[in-house]
């Protein structure tokens, strides 16, 4: 069993398999490759790449790997800190052999192509030797010149030499050169004085180094749009109009303000926040007319997590369409906007004036009926746009930009650039958020590796641990670390009266507490506790298990321990979050909960982790266009791919789509891919089948198809689900769908408009209903794509008869990132657009034979409109595949409330299942475009790689054990078992447990009655020990 | 957790002990905690892997070390990360029902309850209700009693031992 | 209830302003910053739709279009860079060709008496307004007050002066003029 | 220095409605080296009304002035923001279309092509002459005055002739009356507009704008608001005190033109004259902040 953290460390007894590529890579192609930019993109595909078996050099131009993701303090929909999901991957990176990491760097020069390119780089001195500094931060607080400090998006005054921010990676403190003293003037040199390792070097000096790689990922990101160019909003003149992203850092624990939603002006309260939306996005007065997909959904959430802060606030946003398209998003928004208190203004905010004498901000604005309102608010937050920063990066590696400056990709693979052996992921390709930006990651990752199978595990370095100390028969020696987490946990608890307690628990030899116990310096301060108090056992107080419990085993072992003589105490979601208001209760509850785990602790055992083989082929369920990239993905990477299909025919719904928004050409793309898949060596395709039977785990699945020719056994290590989705049936009579021929779905319409425009010769006036299926109770997610198509194909009408009346009828118009150029080409075009509530849905009637829409346009006071029309047509929604209700048990992956497959973790695992060896591509997932949907399918194919790449798989720890001596032989455990991992040695009259299928749930223990069956990691000892710890009194 | 005899209301201060299943139920708790929904401080928490794993002898053992109540959550019936795990959860917990309801600790003091991974909203609330319940029944007749005597405290071992491993 | 017709009032109006009216996308941005629009029946995003929806009659019988301020403030600001108040100039151009007569009478009455002054005097006299305006308007005691502090306060000037080659302004007049002055 | 003569351009309301700016004007460039040279037989520009109502004229009647400039060959100066307005407006429609440009030809009877300069004063003052060379000239502080700029319209709208430094937040006004030594109130409401165009047809309307105005800069700490346009300053001053008892606030906020300011740090004679003429006496003010004696 795998924790459903994403562990992406190369197991130490693990080989990798070369590949034995089939793609254009050559023998001379180098097993490195390039990652440029160490954001959330950055680090995925530099993760995703040591996995899969190449060396990484990651770049970043500033003194930090984590992008803006960093600065984040929570993240939509799920409302996971931001920081909290990131540092366990910062830590990964900063401690992987096989990353090598370049901070104040810059890409200079590329020269080469394509498997072998050489690289210079600029690498400016950071003036504080990173081998020698601590991060201690006694030299921060000796340097006197200060300067605003980005990480606070220059809310703040910091000093020039000082570690980026607190789990920054590398964890070293930097000399920010502009104004210091001794560098400009030779004066000065406080912090060289005080720093106790003589880490401050000034005679460093700017360096370039050459490296040789054999592809290239672009990872920049962007930068946030100047709000100043919106001068009618006052930003930089007014002290309470702040951007987005400075919100952000308001918001955050770590923040300028600790957290706490104060105004600029004065620090006093806040009780009415006003956010602006579409700052610089969907605006071509400053000429970027592009959608920046995010800041919908960003307002929403910093509207509820400032209000989580304080009850009080009454936030308001003021919105032209509210694009929450994402999965989980609409019900986001709808919780938002029914449930908690934020309020959504459908209009634009003309200015922010600030009054006088109180500072606060005048927003002017109309209402739903037409009154002219104005109102005061104590801050106003600016939700800018995102803007691309690509031009030099793009310029240096010789790879073209789009028309808005973002790096152009190919329409199908979003992370194709220009240049060959050179890949985009993240904002620079164009606006999105962070689970987008990790699909294109591992997409990105997945392209990159695929011309250099051959160099596979060339430059990898196995990471060398110290051996592991023996501790069986030593005494528990238990250093117990409580977690401040900034001010989550210390805002509420008082952790130095935890430190004491734990102090006074019995093994408990050293007890002390940290900022941020997941910090790279704490990993550092742990080893060294580890060894300078002989400690053999560790226990930390901090988050959940669940994410973090990875990151501190991973240090238990570099530390010289096993991993498994680590336990946590979770005193924060479980207890500073939500007892917030109850101090002295959460701190006793907080010694219980320590109590507990030191409890435990002290009868932590080491374990051993099992070896499985892994056999070295996939299977791909659906062979839409998702499956079929995923299965050419990986039989060109060599490995044999069963792909099922339970059609006659591959293609799934992109048989029924002509054009993408862009104009690319679907059908010649299709038949293109269905050719590759038709004639691939390594992929065995089984049409008009399904599967039957799933058997197995991850490296080692065995299924059962069911095909026309009967039962086919295959042996596979991993399963990509790509199932895919269906178009929303209308309901009979929905809007006269069914009984009038002239009411359509989008669908038909597309097919007639390219295979049979004579049928739409005749019609003069088209009417378009959105959000028909989606957005209602019944379906409260929205479907994503629906509101492109409508501009797609409304386009196409106007195209074939520019005079055709064209109206669509629509909720918000949901043209995310470039499709809103289309939105706007449209109008320019004259397709009328009509806005309607949910309570209020257009009519279609019935007018002496005559079909006539009749709908209130709340643009303009909910006046009626009544349209005659030739057409009407429905944007049908996407629905969930109903066989995935199906399929789900059968490879044990849950589905979402929509019938959608639920990944493992909406933000940062978005092709992943907690199932290990099981990934999900495309419609299956939740509604998206085509080029989203192969973009995942790649995803999807870097992820089963990282598998099948490798001769084993690492299985936990945690598995059931039989004592022999104690066993009755009563079977009960046998029987029980859903994986069938016990057998029943009949010669000694014992149950017998494969580790290698236990699965460690622990079920076959609860029912040995002889006690002989134990749950390692969770023996009745140990659970024992934290039931008598919970009960009695501290 | 500090054991003031009395609260406000005039209610025993309680104690609640609640076994999580990693999967669904105490990531149910942790987007509790995310979401910042604010519940009773009486409850504890143990990990386990599976709510299957969770035994008789689990639960009577806090009951004899003076527990006022025990939650179970598991994931929903059909959604075990282990195919069946609360199956059986769901089947041993009408045996550890009985045997409570024998020794005389009645069934308002045990719950079991589905809790899923998005439920962050069920788990406060299942917490904030079954508190309310569990101080509605009092502090436990077991605690009480050796609270009188400390004698008593060896009594109740003695009783309990033959239910016990 | 609009009953919209598909008129070609868009392209009129882009043809003649040279605005790409259909590129607005109702954030109503123009209302909420026009400093009249409390007084306006039609708001200027509303006319933007109304011109959609082909309603001429009801745009030219607007209050709107005459109570527009000409301030600009909506065209600065317009993030699909309509000039709006040029919009509303066209319709009100539009409405003087057709005859049509402005719903806001005082302020037609006001801009004929003060045009009625330049053409007459080549500039503008204030009493020559305020005195024609008055008497088209038949408004005759308001702001009477008023003009009694801007006599003494030396604000109006009895005597007017006027541009001597007057012929050369009403030429200018006459060979543009629409609406009758 | 770069050459400072112009053509000047008063327009009607200088010898009008606003004949203390246009006296305050021609003192202060007197003063300071600009040299006005009047337009011969200027006409009107046709202001809001022309362009209300026809195209074709609101171009035409400052066509004809352009034309006029063109003979006599030096860039224009103007100080009333309307005029400023129009004429700029004008000259970048006749110099950008020359089907634009021949129709005003025709009906002008001259050529309307002047490939000069429109200036407004103001811009001149901030970036020609320049705050060191005016520093030079100063003589009285003017302590005591605590006013907020207002540039309403003209000034800034369209941004195509915007003579100030930014359409939405102008300070060009703000630093000269800083450099006067005036107390400037910051305030959000520079550019908004009272309604001039308005004032006499709709004066229900117009009593709201400017209140709501008055209220903001009284609000923001002012005891006088500093107008560059003669029509603002009219409206801002006529209808501040309601004919009708429509308002229960009654402002009494002196208006004055930034040129009576700069003539009165200047120690130029006359100050107190051009003083006369508004409808709300500032000379309690001046009187209050020691600034002039009676
Ligand atoms: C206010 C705000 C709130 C947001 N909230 C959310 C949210 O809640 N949920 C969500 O999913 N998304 C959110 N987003 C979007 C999210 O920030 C992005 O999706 C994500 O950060 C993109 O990651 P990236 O790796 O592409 O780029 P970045 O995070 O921008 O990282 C780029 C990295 O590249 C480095 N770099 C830049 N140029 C170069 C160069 N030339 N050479 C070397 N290195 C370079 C930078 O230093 C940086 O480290 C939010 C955005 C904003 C503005
Ligand atoms: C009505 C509609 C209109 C769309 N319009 C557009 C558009 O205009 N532009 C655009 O970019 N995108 C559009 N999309 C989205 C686009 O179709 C997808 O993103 C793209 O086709 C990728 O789909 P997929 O491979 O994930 O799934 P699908 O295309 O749904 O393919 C899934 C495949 O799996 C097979 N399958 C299903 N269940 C099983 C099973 N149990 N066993 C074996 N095989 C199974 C199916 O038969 C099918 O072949 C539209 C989608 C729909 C539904
Ligand atoms: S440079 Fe020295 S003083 Fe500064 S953080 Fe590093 S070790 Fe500490
Ligand atoms: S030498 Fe530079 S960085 Fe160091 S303390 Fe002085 S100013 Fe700061
Ligand atoms: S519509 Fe697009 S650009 Fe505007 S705020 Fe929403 S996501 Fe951002
Ligand atoms: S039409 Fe589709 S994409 Fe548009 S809002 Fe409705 S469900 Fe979402
Ligand atoms: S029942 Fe026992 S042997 Fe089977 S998977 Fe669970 S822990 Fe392993
Ligand atoms: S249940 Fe226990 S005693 Fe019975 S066979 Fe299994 S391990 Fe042995
Ligand atoms: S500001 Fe522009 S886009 Fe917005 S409603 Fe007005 S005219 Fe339309
Ligand atoms: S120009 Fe007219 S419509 Fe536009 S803001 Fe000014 S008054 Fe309103």
């Amino acid at each position: 069993m795998h924790n459903i953290n994403n562990n992406n460390q190369i197991p130490q007894n693990d080989t990798l398999v070369p590949g034995t590529s089939v793609s254009s890579g050559t023998n001379a192609s180098v097993g490195a490759v390039m990652v440029v930019g160490g954001g959330i993109g950055g680090i995925q595909a530099s993760l995703d790449l040591v996995e899969m078996g190449y060396r990484v050099y990651l770049v970043d131009s500033g003194p930090s790997i984590g992008g803006v993701m960093g600065q984040l303090d929570k993240t939509f929909p799920t409302n996971d800190c931001s920081m909290c999901i990131l540092s366990p991957k910062l830590v990964e990176v900063g401690s992987s052999e096989n990353i090598e990491l370049f901070t104040l760097s810059d890409v200079v020069g590329v020269e080469g192509e394509e498997g072998d390119f050489t690289v210079e780089l600029r690498v400016r001195p950071r003036f504080v030797d990173p081998e020698k500094c601590t991060g201690c931060g006694i030299c921060t607080e000796q340097c006197r010149v200060k300067v605003k400090d980005p990480y606070d998006a220059d809310l703040k005054r910091t000093p020039l030499i000082r570690v980026p921010f607190p789990q920054a990676v590398p964890g070293v403190a930097f000399i920010d050169p502009t104004r210091c003293l001794y560098l400009l003037k030779g004066k000065c040199g406080e912090c060289k004085e005080v720093c106790l390792a003589d880490a401050v070097d000034f005679e460093q000096k700017e360096r370039t180094d050459t490296l040789r790689v054999g592809s290239i990922v672009m990872a920049p990101g962007y930068r946030p749009f100047d709000a100043r160019i919106k001068a009618e909003y006052g930003y930089g003149v007014y002290d309470n109009v702040v951007t987005s992203l400075e919100f952000e850092r308001i918001l955050a624990a770590n923040g300028p303000t600790g957290g706490h939603v104060l105004r600029r002006s004065d620090g006093g309260p806040v009780r009415k926040l006003a956010f602006i939306q579409c700052v610089g996005s969907r605006d071509t007065s400053v000429g970027n007319s592009y959608c920046s997909s995010v800041c919908c959904m960003y307002a929403t959430k910093q509207s509820l997590i400032a209000r989580e802060h304080q009850r009080d606030i009454e936030p308001s946003i003021f919105f032209i369409d509210m694009r929450s398209y994402g999965k989980g998003f609409e019900e986001y928004y709808r919780k938002a906007s029914r449930e908690q208190g934020v309020r959504y203004v459908r209009c634009l905010a003309s200015y922010a004036k600030e009054l006088r004498p109180s500072g606060n901000i005048l927003i002017g604005y109309t209402d739903e009926d037409g009154n002219a309102v104005e109102e005061e608010f104590d801050l106003v937050v600016l939700s800018v746009g995102i803007e691309p920063d690509a031009a030099g990066l793009a310029g240096v590696l010789g790879v073209a930009l789009g028309e808005h400056g973002f790096v152009a990709t190919d329409e199908f693979l979003t992370v194709k650039t220009s240049r060959p052996g050179v890949y985009a992921c993240g904002v620079v390709e164009g606006p999105k958020d962070i689970p987008d930006t990790v699909v294109q990651a591992s997409a990105s990752a997945d392209m990159a590796s695929a011309g250099l199978g051959a160099a596979r595990g060339e430059l990898i370095v196995h990471v060398e641990h110290p051996p592991e100390r023996e501790v069986v028969g030593e005494e528990p020696r238990i250093g117990a670390v409580i977690c401040r987490c900034g001010t989550n946990i210390g805002g509420v608890v008082d952790v130095p009266a935890v430190v004491e307690y734990a102090r006074t628990l019995p093994n408990v030899v050293f007890a002390d507490e940290r900022l941020y116990a997941c910090s790279q310096d704490t990993q550092e301060w742990i080893r060294d506790i580890v060894r300078e108090h002989g400690l053999n056992r560790l226990m930390v107080a901090s988050c959940t298990p669940r994410t973090h419990q990875p990151l501190f085993r991973d240090t238990m072992r570099s530390a010289g321990l096993n991993k498994y003589l680590f336990e946590m105490a979770n005193i924060r979601e479980h207890c500073s979050w939500v007892h917030m208001n109850l101090p002295d209760e959460a701190t006793g509850k907080s010694k219980h909960l320590v109590k507990m785990a030191v409890g435990k602790a002290a009868l932590l055992e080491p374990l051993q982790e099992g070896v499985s083989p892994v056999t070295p082929r996939a299977l791909v369920i659906g062979g839409g266009g998702a499956g079929m990239t995923a299965a050419l993905r990986l039989g060109d990477a060599g490995f044999t791919t069963y792909l099922v299909e339970k059609e006659l025919e591959l293609g799934g719904n992109m048989r029924h789509i002509f054009r993408t928004v862009e104009g690319g050409d679907v059908g010649a793309y299709l038949e293109e891919l269905v050719g590759k898949v038709s004639s691939h060596g390594n992929i065995e395709l089984f049409l008009d089948s399904t599967v039957d039977v799933v058997d197995g785990y991850v490296g080692k699945f065995h299924t059962t198809l069911s095909t026309p020719g009967g039962p086919v056994e295959v042996d596979h290590g991993v399963v990509v689900v790509a199932t895919g989705g269906v178009e929303y049936e209308p309901k009979e009579g929905e809007y006269f769908f069914g009984r009038d021929e002239r009411v359509i779905t989008q669908a038909e319409l597309e097919r007639r408009i390219h295979q049979d425009p004579g049928s739409l010769a005749g019609v003069r006036d088209v009417v378009m209903i959105q959000c028909v299926g989606s957005r209602n109770d019944e379906n409260p997610y929205c479907s994503k794509i629906c509101c492109t198509v409508a501009v797609k194909n409304a386009l196409a009408l106007k195209r074939l008869n520019p005079d055709a009346g064209v109206h669509i009828c629509y909720r918000d118009v949901r043209t995310y990132g470039f499709a809103e150029d289309r939105y706007l080409e449209a109008r320019e075009r004259g397709v009328g657009f009509i806005r309607f509530d949910e309570d209020e849905p257009p009519e279609v009637k019935h007018s002496f034979g005559d079909l006539l829409l009749k709908v209130a346009d709340r643009n303009v006071r909910g006046e009626e409109v009544s349209l005659g029309c030739d057409l009407v047509v429905l944007s049908t929604g996407v629905a969930a595949n109903p066989d995935a209700a199906e399929l789900g048990p059968k490879l044990k992956v849950p589905l979402s409330a929509d019938g959608f497959f639920l990944e493992a973790h909406v933000k940062l695992r978005p092709v992943d299942f907690a199932t290990d060896g099981v990934f999900v591509a495309g419609l299956a997932h939740y509604p998206k475009t085509i080029g989203e949907s192969l973009t995942q399918a790649c995803a999807a194919a870097a992820r089963a790689e990282s598998v099948l790449c490798k001769e084993n798989v690492v299985t936990e720890g945690v598995v059931a054990w039989v004592d022999e001596e104690v066993c009755s032989g009563c079977r009960q455990c046998v029987r029980l078992c859903s994986y069938e991992a016990i057998d029943f040695d009949e010669e000694r009259g014992v149950a017998v447990v494969n580790s290698a299928l236990c699965k460690g749930c622990g079920a076959c223990t609860a029912a040995c009655t002889s006690g002989a069956n134990t749950l390692l990691g969770f023996k009745q000892d140990q659970i024992y020990a934290q039931i008598e710890a919970a009960c009695n009194p501290l | 957790m500090s054991r003031k005899p009395e609260n406000n209301n005039g209610k025993d201060e309680v104690k609640i002990l609640a076994f999580l299943c990693n999967w669904c139920s105490y990531a149910g708790a942790d987007l509790a905690g995310v979401s910042r929904l604010q519940y009773p401080p009486n409850v504890v928490d143990i990990r386990v892997m599976c709510s299957g794993t969770i035994s008789p002898y689990h639960v009577l053992k806090a009951f004899q070390m003076g527990i006022d109540g025990v939650l179970i959550a598991g994931c929903h019936i059909g959604d075990c990360h282990y195919i069946k795990g609360n199956y059986m959860t769901y089947k041993r917990f009408q045996v550890i029902r009985d045997v409570l309801e024998f020794i005389g600790i009645g069934e308002d003091r045990l719950r079991l309850e589905w809790v899923s991974a998005a439920e962050g909203e069920k788990f406060a609330e299942v917490i904030r209700e079954f508190t309310g319940q569990v101080e509605q029944a009092g502090a436990s007749p077991l605690r009480t009693r050796w609270e009188e005597n400390p004698a008593n405290r060896e009594r109740i071992r003695k009783a309990f031992k033959p239910l016990l491993p | 209830m609009i009953n919209a017709v598909n008129s070609k009032l868009d392209a009129e109006l882009e043809g003649r302003t040279g605005q790409k009216v259909r590129a607005c996308y109702q954030c109503k941005k123009c209302s909420a910053g026009c400093p009249v629009a409390f007084a306006m029946d039609l708001l200027p995003h509303e006319v933007m739709k109304m011109i959609s929806y082909g309603q001429r009659e009801r745009l030219l019988a607007s209050s709107t279009i005459w109570l527009c301020a000409s301030c600009e403030t909506c065209t600065t600001r317009c993030p699909n860079e309509i000039d709006i108040a040029g919009v509303m100039d066209g319709l009100r151009h539009i409405a003087i060709e057709s005859g049509v007569e402005p719903s806001e009478r005082e302020v037609g009455m006001m801009h004929r008496s003060f045009l009625g002054g330049i053409k007459l005097l080549g500039r503008t006299n204030e009493p020559f307004l305020i005195g024609g305006y008055k008497a088209m308007t038949g408004n005759l005691f308001d702001d009477m007050g008023l003009g009694a502090v801007m006599f003494f306060k030396r604000k109006i000037k009895i005597l007017p002066r006027t541009v001597k080659n007057r012929r050369a302004v009403r030429r200018v007049f006459k060979r543009t003029r629409k609406m009758e002055v | 220095m770069t050459d400072l003569t112009f053509s000047y351009f008063p327009g009607c309301s200088q010898s009008g409605s606003a004949e203390e700016f246009g006296l305050s004007t021609e003192a202060v460039c007197r003063a300071l080296g600009i040299e006005l040279a009047e337009l011969p037989d200027w006409n009107c520009c046709g202001a809001s009304s022309a362009h209300m109502t026809d195209d074709l004229l609101s171009i035409a009647l400052p066509g004809r002035n352009l034309a006029i400039a063109r003979e006599e060959g030096k860039d224009m100066l103007t100080v009333c923001a309307m005029c400023y307005s129009r004429m700029k407006i004008a000259q970048a429609r006749i110099l950008g279309d020359e089907a634009v440009a021949r129709e005003v030809e025709e009906v002008v009877g001259a050529d309307p092509r002047f490939r000069g300069e429109v200036r407004h004063l103001l811009d001149v003052l901030v970036n020609d002459v320049a705050f060191p060379e005016i520093r030079k000239w100063l003589r009285l502080p003017l302590a005591g005055l605590r006013a907020v700029p207002y540039y309403g319209c003209l000034l800034v709208r369209p941004p195509e002739v915007c003579c100030c430094d930014s359409v939405e937040n102008p300070t060009d006004l703000d630093r000269l009356l800083a450099l006067l030594g005036v107390d400037v109130r910051p305030w959000s409401f520079k550019t908004d507009c009272c309604g001039g165009s308005l004032s006499l047809s709709r004066t229900d309307i117009v009593e709201k704008m400017v209140n709501k105005l008055l209220t903001r800069a009284e609000e923001a700490g002012a005891n006088c608001v500093v107008t560059a346009c003669p029509m603002c300053a009219a409206n801002l001053e006529m209808r501040q005190k309601p004919g009708k008892l429509t308002f229960k606030v009654l402002h009494k906020l002196p208006v004055l033109y930034f040129t009576e300011l700069l003539g009165l740090a200047m120690g130029l004679s006359g100050v107190e004259e051009w003083m006369k003429s508004h409808i709300i006496d500032p000379m309690p003010l001046m009187r209050e902040t020691k600034l002039l004696s009676h």
